[in-house]
């Protein structure tokens, strides 16, 4: 649920050694940031590696390994976090991001995966 | 008239609350406008920081002034218990039981009667937290949901717990989605979106209705050469393994809220409206039959199976909920919306641009 | 003493029978010498060349002297109606009721009360034989059996179908199977023997013991490392969606038959019996508050599960279960077997090597 | 079920043209001949073709693909029918048998193969 929503449209936007686009969960409620079990961003068709992703929402920051054991902070409903790529930076001009999110429901019998596909602009 | 009540769970909205189209204001204010007084939450959607930031005063003063500003009731905070919090192993019993202790005193204190618990919670933690929920004037109810069923060996298993712990504080909360007497036609549309060819889909739609055991149809599908979707779909019908609505009757005493479950309300020239798939018309007889006197909260959840196609309009949709539950009830005044669902969100809005 | 009356379904003996250790009169005096007095049996498997040859006079007057001979009476043929007897298409509506029919007649040839039909015959075609039913004094009852059960939505039409009729013609033969409360040993010891780890087998035991979810115990497995046989025995969980003996009470005037299905029958040191899987006792107690007169036929379906690791010894099995329904039927002797029950075999052995 | 009862031991032997051994259907009833779908015998692994197998009951023969409309016989519980193979023949001596039976059952939500493997030998 809440797939074609998850990027927010116009967030692209260039970080220290990376980019970044804001994203929210999709869910219908937030999650403790333990239960994240993986971000995966692919931006023009190449994924980028987990321990280039960082997570950061209200002034934290955190790797995807930190997050696992996160048990005080969460990814609210609704909430836009800022999905952080280290990958060196990204050219200006069009870029299709997708964005998928697997994460660990306690009453799902299975472990979701939902993703987005947008394409963003990165201001020169 | 009948003792039965009207209430709205505010995850119908989801849609619109997600991308802030429509604020807490709204949605109480547009479910009292149509007389559906009975406010159900799932605490986390509607508490920003619950549970880990636990729910600011302002917050909670806000929600009990718009509660009396709109002549609202509290009915419920559906809380979700996640035992899976430490990857790889779940939490322990007494984390499981005092986590449960915490959203008992956070229903008490939005005024909640009730907090619903999924279903996947093992019946010993509630039976621990029961003395607690009675201490605070709450009671527990398991949220008994498709595929599950009051027949269910694990139903079974927690009725025989709440009988066996003598408290009261335990109950059930039927979700009516477990009902469906006919495949959801928005279900069906949005298979045949992501590919399951027509000729499959309108065979499942009608092994549904001539309510064949799932494995045949599953294997139907297969020889028609079905994959991927159309699998999925077939699949979808080992979710309704029962659907009796009188069932529930076995258990009137331990049930206090029902779930208003659907997935599409259809609206003819007259005005009437229906749920295509659920048989709402059975349900209130049955509900009546049982003496129930609570809410029937609508909890719309059509929004996921159209938004790839469409943008969902869900107050559209608990309205016309609302018009057929009124009319089920032997009301006599149509409900009907006054005010724009989105006028405190507009207004918001327009301060921001204005600051 | 109880109206409960008992019978064996010669289904039980297949393993010997299929080769040839047993012949029918062996069955049927093995059955009687026990005092499960109702025989059923299953046409095809009895009678040679049922239903292409037809049956040979001389096999059903065989059949009249032995239940003679023997004391016993005809309770049941179990017909099959191999609706997919034609590759790809399934066999037209005419010809499935008058296959029906000539399963009636025969039936009746044999003396039976009723003809034990599969659940997934429509009911279309049963109501439309029924009138040939009546008049031929037979009852044909179709066979409640995991995964379906008495709440199931293909029962319920099957039941609706039967009342809209307006015969007594049609009715129910609960299948005992359904009533699993535990996972049953033999089950689980033959996962073993394919492959299935200790560890997880202990855990899909203990989960069907604590009546989990069959889509949480499967995703379990997996998060287990469990793979083919592993899955499989999991999957086994979706069978037992519902497991109330009780459930039968609404049915009551139509259930004139009941399959006494049991894997394993455990002897202790006293000569107590008991099936470790299947709740025999609340069985016994719920059909006596129905007001049950029929028969419980031993159905044994352990063969099946242990046959790989040794040879079944059914009738010590069948035994075993007459044992244990005479004790909980309040009967004061305890049934025995005084001739070999392979006696006729060995005689029709010794006299075809003297020849 | 009866799966390890398929074979019947001691039942090799020499065919014009090819060899033969002796089948049970693994069922506790019989099936009408169009119901069974296929048969396989694998010798010494090699799998033999479908064309080359034969059924036999009761003094009458049949191909795999004949059977499938055959609605007046049937392979009758625990009947012994006769399964030829026309491979121009085996060498006398120990072979194994590998006997697989597919068959369509009105009621079951899938198709049973069920097999047996066995050395049986060949009289010189
Ligand atoms: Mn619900
Ligand atoms: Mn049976």
């Amino acid at each position: 649920m809440m797939d074609n929503k998850m990027i927010v449209e116009g967030s692209l936007q260039s970080e220290d050694g990376g980019f970044s686009f804001l994203g929210r969960l999709p869910y219908y409620r937030g999650l403790g940031l333990s239960m994240i079990e993986d971000i995966q961003v692919t931006v023009d068709g190449e994924v980028q590696s987990r321990e280039s992703v960082r997570f950061s929402v209200r002034g934290k920051t955190y790797t995807l390994d930190e997050m696992e054991t996160v048990y005080d902070d969460r990814w609210n409903f609704g909430e836009k976090a800022k999905i952080i790529v280290l990958n060196g930076g990204l050219a200006a001009g069009d870029h299709q991001i997708t964005f998928a999110v697997r994460y660990r429901v306690s009453y799902l019998p299975f472990v979701p995966t939902t993703k987005d596909t947008k394409d963003l602009a990165l201001a020169a | 008239m009948s003792k039965i009540k009207r209430g709205v769970s505010l995850y119908s909205y989801q849609n619109e609350t997600f991308q802030g189209k429509m604020t807490l204001e709204d949605c109480i204010r547009t479910s009292a406008e149509l007389g559906a007084r009975g406010i159900e939450i799932i605490g986390e959607q509607t508490f920003w920081g619950w549970p880990e930031y636990g729910a600011a005063d302002a917050d909670v003063e806000n929600w009990h002034r718009l509660i009396k500003q709109y002549d609202c009731t509290p009915v419920s905070h559906d809380f979700m218990l996640d035992y899976k919090r430490y990857k790889g192993r779940i939490m322990p019993f007494d984390e499981q039981v005092a986590s449960v202790k915490r959203d008992i005193e956070f229903g008490a204190r939005l005024g909640m009667k009730f907090i619903r618990a999924l279903v996947s919670i093992a019946p010993e933690v509630l039976v621990a937290a029961a003395p607690h929920a009675e201490e605070h004037g709450i009671k527990i109810l398991i949220e008994v949901h498709a595929p599950l069923h009051f027949d269910h060996p694990w139903i079974v298993r927690h009725a025989e717990a709440f009988e066996k712990s003598g408290s009261d504080a335990l109950g059930f909360l039927p979700d009516m989605g477990m009902f469906l007497h006919a495949f959801p036609p928005v279900w069906k549309e949005k298979f045949l979106r992501i590919g399951v060819p027509r000729n499959i889909a309108d065979y499942i739609e009608k092994a549904y209705a001539d309510r064949v055991l799932s494995e045949y149809v599953i294997l139907e599908v297969q020889e028609m050469g079905g994959t991927g979707p159309a699998i999925a779909m077939a699949e979808t019908l080992r979710h309704n393994a029962a659907f009796e609505p009188k069932r529930m009757l076995d258990y009137m005493p331990r049930i206090h809220n029902i779930h208003g479950k659907f997935y599409q309300m259809m609206e003819d020239t007259n005005g009437d409206c229906v749920e295509p798939s659920i048989p709402y018309d059975e349900i209130v007889k049955v509900l009546q039959q049982g003496g129930y006197e609570g809410y029937i909260c609508s909890e719309y959840e059509g929004n996921r199976w159209i938004e790839d196609a469409e943008e969902p309009d869900s107050v559209e949709q608990v309205r016309r909920q609302q018009v057929m539950l009124a009319k089920l009830l032997g009301e006599a005044e149509v409900p009907t919306i006054k005010t724009s669902p989105t006028a405190s969100a507009d207004a918001e809005a327009t301060r921001e641009a204005a600051e």
